[in-house]
């Protein structure tokens, strides 16, 4: 119990009070505004931000689909241009994997992971708040160039119109001359750090951080598959950070990493892409894994079959995911092994996921299930992603694939993991905590109606794109000829992705009225398993008026079935965390975010580095180092500034009611 | 790795000086990258030079990591966290190196400079 | 002093608060350097993919490598191994003026080491005419060494930064001070590195000792008032708020710095040695 | 294990579905449904959508490399399908069978200790996939080396072209058959855009590029390779029979890849021959005399488009489209009414524009090659990579404004305006025009 209370204050350090030594910034103590927003340290505060902008980024990127859509809707149309269809369905994969499910998990990694393991922030508050910013600098410099079409004298080139995975030598100086490319190299490397950033304070918020009891084989599968998931971001993303600088140095410095003339080899580009972009696929699959686990067993009213298992599997998806990058890269000449061996590493995917697939059937075997909104979603999950996986399946037969690379077959394919997979369950899970974190119910009744307007749009979208693909449309036409016999399938692919759009703009529109208007929630309205639903809707800032003890796997549903023993418990580990002086909690900073603005005016301006700086057309700068280079000062002091500020904190007292009150004994260093 | 706070190992100890120990290793260290220069210039088959390199380094780094970087006396986790990192990235050094060895992978750039026009 | 005090002794490997008893700080830069490996894993594959299919016209390595300077760097970076793993151990005992004179050698050793590479790396543009774009061989070799140099550069800050920490005051706001001192430190191990090592490498292979500190006037006096300043602060600091509680702190950067030097004994063996079969 | 309790209701109201709206949401679900399938129907097109037989169709396949990538594909779909069905159909029956059919089923507690997995249905379904996982591994390796490279029975007939990609277009080279330089010398025979092969022999291609990534695939022959700068690869295909099939770059390139095409025409070994030794001729030079030489030729030429305004379908006419490989064969031919003042200003014009620093057309005075080799350009069936029919119309709309039909075009940026300054480098009248479109339809 001891261990319990001190876990409070990580830092184990005295907490006699001290005066401050340094702070160049009073310590921002505001909780709503404008400002307690800016400088939360919040996990769940975090996880909203995150979550907001995810979903509006989700929007943009729909609303990119439906530009891409209409423009395929009768063949030679001319609805946008080359140029502007490029830019398309760059920005659409890139924002929907970086901007909008990536984000969209990082949210609930947030609002969850906390929780989950029975703590009351994650393990460094501040590196958090600082993933977010950096976050939403990247998403700034990869859309900055659509300002272009808008004022032409910002004379970036438009939105990057490399593809979502850039394939050198496109990406060169010489074929791609303009500053877009630079802006999407920047942008990505960027929304790489926050993700590495906001991994490793997962890794250690999950491994050290876990509430009394609660030991790794207790953990809830969320948790579990947020922690590989980490752990595949930590150890994919370095691979494209490093082909990130490689390219930008080609395009700036002149190596010759990619440049044929000096001898690169574009190929090396693709191999650390996939060593990065296969695991990534996973990145994005594998925490809605986690979301469907959670709710399966909530709406069956029956613990997870075969618990130990879908964990194990999931941590062999993430291991086997590194040793399959090639597949994508099939019709690159790689000559007979190692195309034979990757295609079997590819198969060899299909077993654990297998597992995953077989063990949600046997969760729902024998159970009761209740087809909430969130069950609906969860349930369409399994069968789309069972669908996409299966051609998955077909794409890792080499000899095959050949004909299905680069064709809609892969569009086919992706979007029914991507969405029946990733999206379905995100959905889902927006519905099923949606209550937790806003205290409001969102209406049955309308939840199902966009579940079966998604359900039914989006397979009228994508189904026929296999028969596209199968029948000769490669990806990325800005315009296909009448003659292809591929008009139908368009027509009707668009008409389907219309009908998704009304789904999901349905979707959303209930969660904005519910917001409002929903009914309250109460605790747990689901009758549900986990920590998260111990406690109030929204939950207080602290999350728990004490540190739980954790006694069994779904440790709610056990609290909830002795209760007796579990009263006494808290009630004494409640008076013990009083007599330690309160509940701690770590101190809002200003430091994240200005750290983060030193990123966004550095790369903002190294991306445009040779340019010189004009200010309404008059030539200010020669280049934009010094502007570069400012920014840097400003990460650098704002980081200093940071580690000696240190992570301070105040005590959050509770009455008999639950009534909190703050005390401010001083600074903690 | 799942053991659970509850267990509360023995109080603190007093951090024993590990002075002399330090530079004992450290001697050893500087000794084995002495020994890996010359080895480069003994007449000795390719082979034989090539693993002793990838041996001796081997050895050095595991002295680092588990001496200076005190995994030897850490929690077993943390060997098997950087582990993990160190296998991955290994595993893709290996393969990528044999994707680039193959046959199939030799690169033209000798006659690129025909194809420009 | 802390509830630990109580105790008796900080045990410095496992921390109670934790679920696992490990730091977190540990645990996060252990998860860090897993990554990390990721990193030089693929920076290291570029070169040596590279290296396995050379395009006609590359540099030959062995013709531009100097493998006495490059052998002694790595003794060097060894050394400043041995000097990091000192200072954890003195702050672990507690000893904070040791730790610190710990922390200035890894500081200065890592100087050199920097130094040796400004040194290599002008050498092999202006007398080997080997640049970051006129070969593949350059554009690999100078991207891993230099962000391995990077790597270095960021420790030495880091240990720049610790080392002043250890000067906070127990009370008053030192932020100026403490600003002034960094700096003083930064501008000493910035001349070192820059001018200074390289300079006396030069010297050694030749260049006569009045010539290179005449040229060089500016910059080295700047280094040496500099390096009087750290002096100066070092010496009139009062009571400190800093000792054996912030051991896991100098531990965390150690073990950054070990990494760059595990780093550095791959590259010097991959990079450097393999080309001399 | 402690005591059970029931568990404690929900604290507060779950929104009830019971009652009122669940034939509703029955009512939107099916007609959701029905709307799809209506549309379906309704376009009266329904097996238009699942259409798998245009022009670039991988199952309706013309070669032993294709067909054996098709056959590999449908052992996946039935591997695929088969445990679709199995695992589908475990799944609705679960999610039938085990629904909550009372208020209490809803809120009923979870059991003590069940559901920790069965060792044996585990392991069982484990070994299961793999299994199934084994049928397709075996033929999938098989194929890899069958699609890799010529079967060494076939190494000794097979015929040798290297194709190199440009933005946007595709050349194509036959290293073994030379043809003699108007200035001496010799080089091999060059064509673009239009590959043409003898059929029931294996060809080999080489695959090159000279800027980004292009992929190489003809659907019906073969699947894709990329052309990988730096890189030496090849792909092999074999037509089963003469026909005429489509191809098309399927590696993202820049701004026109939608309109990187090909097409591959495969002949019979006799028509092969006779096509490769008109191809080796030196440019066709038509005076009035020579026209009056071969007054005796059918004049053949392709239905034009009804429509030609800038919105109009690219498509190729009615005649073209119902047989293209026809169509080719009659393109071959000399057109009728052929102009010799024309096509003789044409030539000139083709000086004077300056198409001839990016246009080799052999014998006459075209020596660029930024472009494709236009010595027989009058023989193909389409121009532009594809993108247009070889019409007298087509060609008109191309070359004055090659720009539309390809956004981004080096024909235009570069050929006709200068990239620096953005001005035109010359005029080009539709009298012009119509001299030059004489001349290139000449050189068949
Ligand atoms: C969420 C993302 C996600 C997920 C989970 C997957 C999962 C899988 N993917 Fe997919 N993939 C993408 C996202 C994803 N993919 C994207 C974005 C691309 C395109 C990138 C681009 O080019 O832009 C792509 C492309 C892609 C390719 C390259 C295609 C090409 O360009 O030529 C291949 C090739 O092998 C492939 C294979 C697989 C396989 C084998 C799985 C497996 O993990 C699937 C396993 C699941 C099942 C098989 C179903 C359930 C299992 C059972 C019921 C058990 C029994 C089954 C059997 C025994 C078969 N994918
Ligand atoms: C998670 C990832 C994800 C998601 C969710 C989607 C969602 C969709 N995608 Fe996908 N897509 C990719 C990832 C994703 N995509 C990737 C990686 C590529 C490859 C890119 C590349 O080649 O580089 C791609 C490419 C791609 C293409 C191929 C383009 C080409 O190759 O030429 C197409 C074509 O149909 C397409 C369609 C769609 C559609 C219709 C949706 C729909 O599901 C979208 C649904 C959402 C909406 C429709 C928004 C709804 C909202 C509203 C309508 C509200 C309107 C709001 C206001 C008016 C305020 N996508
Ligand atoms: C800057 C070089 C350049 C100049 C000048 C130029 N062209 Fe072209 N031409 C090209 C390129 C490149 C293509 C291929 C375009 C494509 O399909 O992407 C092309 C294609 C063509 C084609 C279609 C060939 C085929 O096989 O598809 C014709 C016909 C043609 N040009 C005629 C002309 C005429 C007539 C002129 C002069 C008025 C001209 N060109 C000037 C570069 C040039
Ligand atoms: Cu060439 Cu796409
Ligand atoms: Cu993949």
């Amino acid at each position: 119990m001891a261990q319990a209370i001190a876990k409070s204050d990580y830092t184990g350090a005295a907490h006699a009070p001290t005066k401050p030594t340094f702070g160049l910034f009073a310590r921002p103590t505001a909780k709503t505004g404008l400002v307690g927003w800016l400088t939360t340290v919040d996990h769940k505060k975090i996880g909203m931000l995150y979550g907001g902008f995810a979903i509006l980024f989700f929007l943009v990127g729909g609303i990119e689909a439906l530009m891409i859509r209409t423009q395929l809707i009768v063949p030679n149309n001319r609805f946008v241009s080359a140029q502007l269809y490029n830019e398309l369905f760059t920005m659409h994969g890139t924002t929907m994997i970086f901007l909008a499910v990536m984000p969209l998990n990082a949210a609930f990694f947030n609002l969850l992971i906390p929780i989950q393991v029975g703590a009351r922030d994650v393990a460094f508050p501040r590196l958090n708040s600082f993933s977010l910013w950096v976050w939403v600098v990247g998403a700034i410099l990869l859309n900055v160039g659509w300002i272009s079409h808008f004022v032409p004298a910002w004379d970036f080139g438009g939105a990057p119109d490399v593809g979502w995975f850039g394939y050198s030598p496109l990406t060169s100086k010489q074929f791609t001359p303009d500053l877009s490319t630079d802006f999407w190299v920047l942008g990505i490397q960027l929304l790489g750090l926050s993700s590495i950033v906001a991994s490793l304070n997962f890794i250690v918020t999950i491994i050290n951080m876990r509430a009394p009891g609660l030991t790794m084989m207790r953990l809830p599968v969320f948790t579990w598959m947020a922690l590989v998931t980490s752990f595949l971001l930590v150890l994919a993303l370095p691979a494209i950070a490093i082909a990130l600088v490689e390219v930008m140095f080609d395009r700036n410095f002149g190596t010759n990493f990619f440049e044929v003339s000096g001898g690169g080899q574009p190929i090396l580009w693709q191999h650390l892409f996939w060593v990065f972009g296969h695991p990534e696929v996973y990145i994005l699959i594998l925490p809605p894994m986690g979301y469907v686990s959670e709710i399966l067993p909530t709406f069956s009213r029956k613990p997870l079959f075969g618990y130990p298992i879908v964990v194990f599997s999931g941590v062999a998806i993430g291991f086997i995911g590194f040793g399959v990058w090639s597949h994508h890269m099939f019709t690159t000449g790689l000559g007979t092994i190692a195309t034979a061996a990757f295609a079997l590493a590819t198969m060899a995917i299909a077993v654990p996921t297998g597992v995953k697939v077989f063990n949600w059937i046997g969760t729902l075997w024998g159970g009761r299930i209740v087809t909430r909104v969130p069950m609906m979603f969860a349930l369409g999950f399994i069968w789309m992603f069972m669908m996409g996986g299966f051609t998955g399946i077909m794409h890792s037969a080499a000899p095959a694939d050949a004909q299905q690379q680069d064709s809609y077959f892969v569009i086919a394919h992706f979007h029914y993991v991507l969405i029946g997979g990733a999206t379905f369950a995100l959905l889902a899970a927006i519905h099923f905590w949606f209550p937790k974190f806003f205290g409001r119910m969102v209406p049955e009744f309308w939840g199902k109606v966009s579940f079966w307007l998604i359900f039914v749009g989006f397979n009228a979208t994508f189904f026929p794109m296999h028969f596209l693909g199968l029948n000769g449309m490669p990806r990325r036409t800005w315009t296909y000829d009448a003659n292809m016999g591929w008009n139908e399938g368009n027509l009707f692919a668009t008409i389907g992705a219309y009908l998704l759009g009304v789904g999901i703009f349905t979707y959303f529109a209930v969660l904005v009225w519910s917001f409002f208007k929903g009914k309250p929630a109460g605790n747990d309205p689901w009758d549900a398993r986990t920590l998260e639903w111990s406690i109030p809707s929204p939950p207080p800032e602290h999350n728990f008026a004490s540190i739980p003890k954790v006694h069994a796997r779904d440790a709610w549903w056990y609290e909830k079935t002795h209760q007796d023993e579990i009263a006494s418990e808290k009630a004494e580990l409640m008076k013990a965390e009083e007599a330690h002086g309160g509940i701690h909690m770590p101190d809002q900073s200003w430091y994240p975010l200005f750290a983060a603005a030193g990123l966004l005016i550095g790369a903002y301006n190294f991306a445009q580095l040779k340019h010189p700086v004009l200010i309404l057309g008059n030539q200010v700068l020669s280049s934009h180092l010094p502007l570069a280079l400012a920014g840097l000062g400003i990460l650098v002091l704002a980081c200093y500034l940071w580690s000696l500020e240190g992570p301070g904190g105040y005590h959050i007292h509770l009455d008999a009611k639950g009534n909190a009150t703050e005390s401010r004994g001083g600074y903690h260093h | 790795m799942s053991a659970p706070a509850t267990s509360s190992p023995a109080a603190g100890h007093v951090e024993p000086s590990k002075f002399h120990f330090y530079i004992q290793v450290a001697m050893i260290l500087s000794v084995v990258t002495g020994i890996e220069v010359v080895l480069v210039y003994l007449p000795l088959p390719k082979w034989f030079v090539v693993t002793a390199l990838v041996t001796l380094s081997a050895g050095k780094f595991m002295a680092v990591i588990f001496y200076f970087m005190h995994l030897r006396w850490d929690k077993v986790f943390c060997t098997i966290l950087f582990f993990i990192g160190l296998i991955l990235a290994g595993g893709t050094m290996w393969a990528l190196l044999h994707l680039f060895g193959a046959e199939a992978s030799k690169p033209i750039s000798s006659i690129v400079g025909l194809l420009v026009f | 002093m802390s509830s630990h005090a109580a105790t008796g002794a900080i045990d410095h490997h496992h921390d109670h608060t934790t679920a696992t008893g490990i730091p977190n700080k540990k645990l996060l830069w252990w998860a860090f350097l897993a990554s990390d490996c990721m990193f030089f894993g693929t920076l290291i594959s570029t070169h040596l993919v590279y290296r396995l299919n050379p395009p006609p016209g590359n540099a030959v390595p062995t013709e531009i490598f100097n493998i006495e300077l490059t052998s002694f760097s790595t003794f060097i970076l060894l050394m400043s191994s041995l000097l990091m793993a000192l200072a954890v151990n003195a702050i672990q005992r507690g000893n904070v003026k040791s730790t610190r004179l710990m922390l200035l050698g890894t500081m200065f050793f890592g100087c050199i080491f920097l130094g040796g590479q400004v040194f290599e790396f002008t050498h092999f543009v202006f007398v080997k005419k080997m640049t970051l774009s006129n070969s593949i061989f350059g554009s690999t070799f100078f991207t891993l060494t230099g962000t391995h140099g990077t790597h270095v550069a960021i420790g030495v800050l880091l240990l720049g930064m610790m080392y002043v920490r250890t000067f906070k005051p127990t009370s008053g706001n030192g932020l100026l001070r403490n600003f002034a001192h960094l700096g003083a430190v930064c501008v000493t191990m910035g001349v070192s590195f820059i001018w200074f090592v390289p300079g006396m490498i030069e010297v050694i292979y030749g260049l006569p000792l009045g010539e290179f500190l005449s040229h060089h006037a500016v910059p080295l006096s700047v280094g040496v008032a500099a390096f009087i300043a750290v002096l100066w602060f070092g010496r009139t600091a009062g009571p400190v708020e800093f000792g054996e509680k912030n051991a896991g702190d100098i531990e965390a950067i150690g073990l950054y710095w070990h990494f760059v030097d595990i780093v550095w004994i791959i590259i010097f063996t991959a990079v450097y040695l393999l080309e001399y079969l | 294990m402690a005591q059970r309790t029931p568990l404690m209701p929900p604290l507060l109201h779950m929104t009830r579905l019971r009652s009122a709206s669940r034939p509703i949401l029955r009512l939107i679900a099916a007609l959701t449904g029905g709307f799809a399938l209506l549309l379906l129907t309704g376009c009266s097109k329904l097996h238009q959508v699942f259409s798998l037989s245009g022009p670039q169709s991988t199952m309706v396949t013309a070669g032993p490399v294709a067909s054996r990538q098709w056959d590999l594909f449908m052992v996946t779909v039935w591997v695929c399908t088969f445990i679709f069905i199995v695992v589908g159909s475990v799944l609705a029956y679960a999610q039938i069978k085990f629904r909550a059919k009372t208020e209490a089923d809803e809120h009923a507690a979870p059991p003590a200790e069940a559901g920790h997995g069965n060792p044996f249905v585990e392991i069982g379904l484990i070994a299961g996939s793999v299994i199934l996982l084994v049928f397709i591994a075996i033929p999938t390796v098989r194929d890899i080396w069958y699609t890799h490279d010529v079967p060494e029975d076939e190494k000794a007939g097979a015929i040798e072209v290297t194709a190199t990609g440009y933005q946007w277009w595709f050349k194509f080279d036959y290293p073994s058959e030379l043809v003699k330089l108007p200035n001496g010398g010799e080089a091999p025979l060059s064509t673009g855009n239009e590959l043409v092969v003898p059929a029931n022999t294996a060809v080999r291609v080489q695959l090159r590029t000279v800027d980004v990534i292009h992929s190489f695939w003809i659907p019906k022959l073969a699947g894709k390779v990329d052309m990988m700068p730096n890189r030496g690869n090849f792909l092999w295909f074999k037509a089963d029979k003469p026909g005429y099939y489509y191809g098309q770059c399927a590696e993202y390139c820049g701004e026109s890849h939608a309109i990187m095409k090909f097409r591959v025409i495969a002949l019979s070994a006799a028509d092969y021959i006779k096509w490769l030794d008109n191809q080796k001729l030196s440019a066709r030079t038509v005076t009035a005399q020579s026209l009056a030489a071969d007054a005796a030729i059918t004049h053949v030429r392709f239905a034009s488009l009804k429509d030609t305004g800038p919105n109009s379908t690219l498509a190729g006419s009615p005649d073209f489209d119902a047989d293209p490989f026809a169509a080719w064969k009659k393109m071959q031919d000399h057109d009728a009414g052929e102009n010799a003042a024309l096509i003789t200003a044409g030539r000139k014009n083709f000086s004077d524009k300056t198409c001839i620093t990016c246009h080799t057309v052999r014998g006459h005075e075209g020596i660029g090659i930024a472009g494709p080799e236009l010595t027989h350009v009058g023989a193909r069936s389409s121009i532009a990579a594809g993108v247009l029919e070889n019409t007298p119309e087509r060609l008109h709309q191309w070359i004055k404004d090659p720009a539309y039909f390809k956004p981004g075009n080096k024909m235009y940026h570069g050929g006709y305006i200068d990239v620096a300054t953005g001005q035109p480098k010359f005029t080009l009248s539709d009298s012009e025009i119509d001299t030059l479109v004489a001349y290139l339809h000449s050189l068949k």
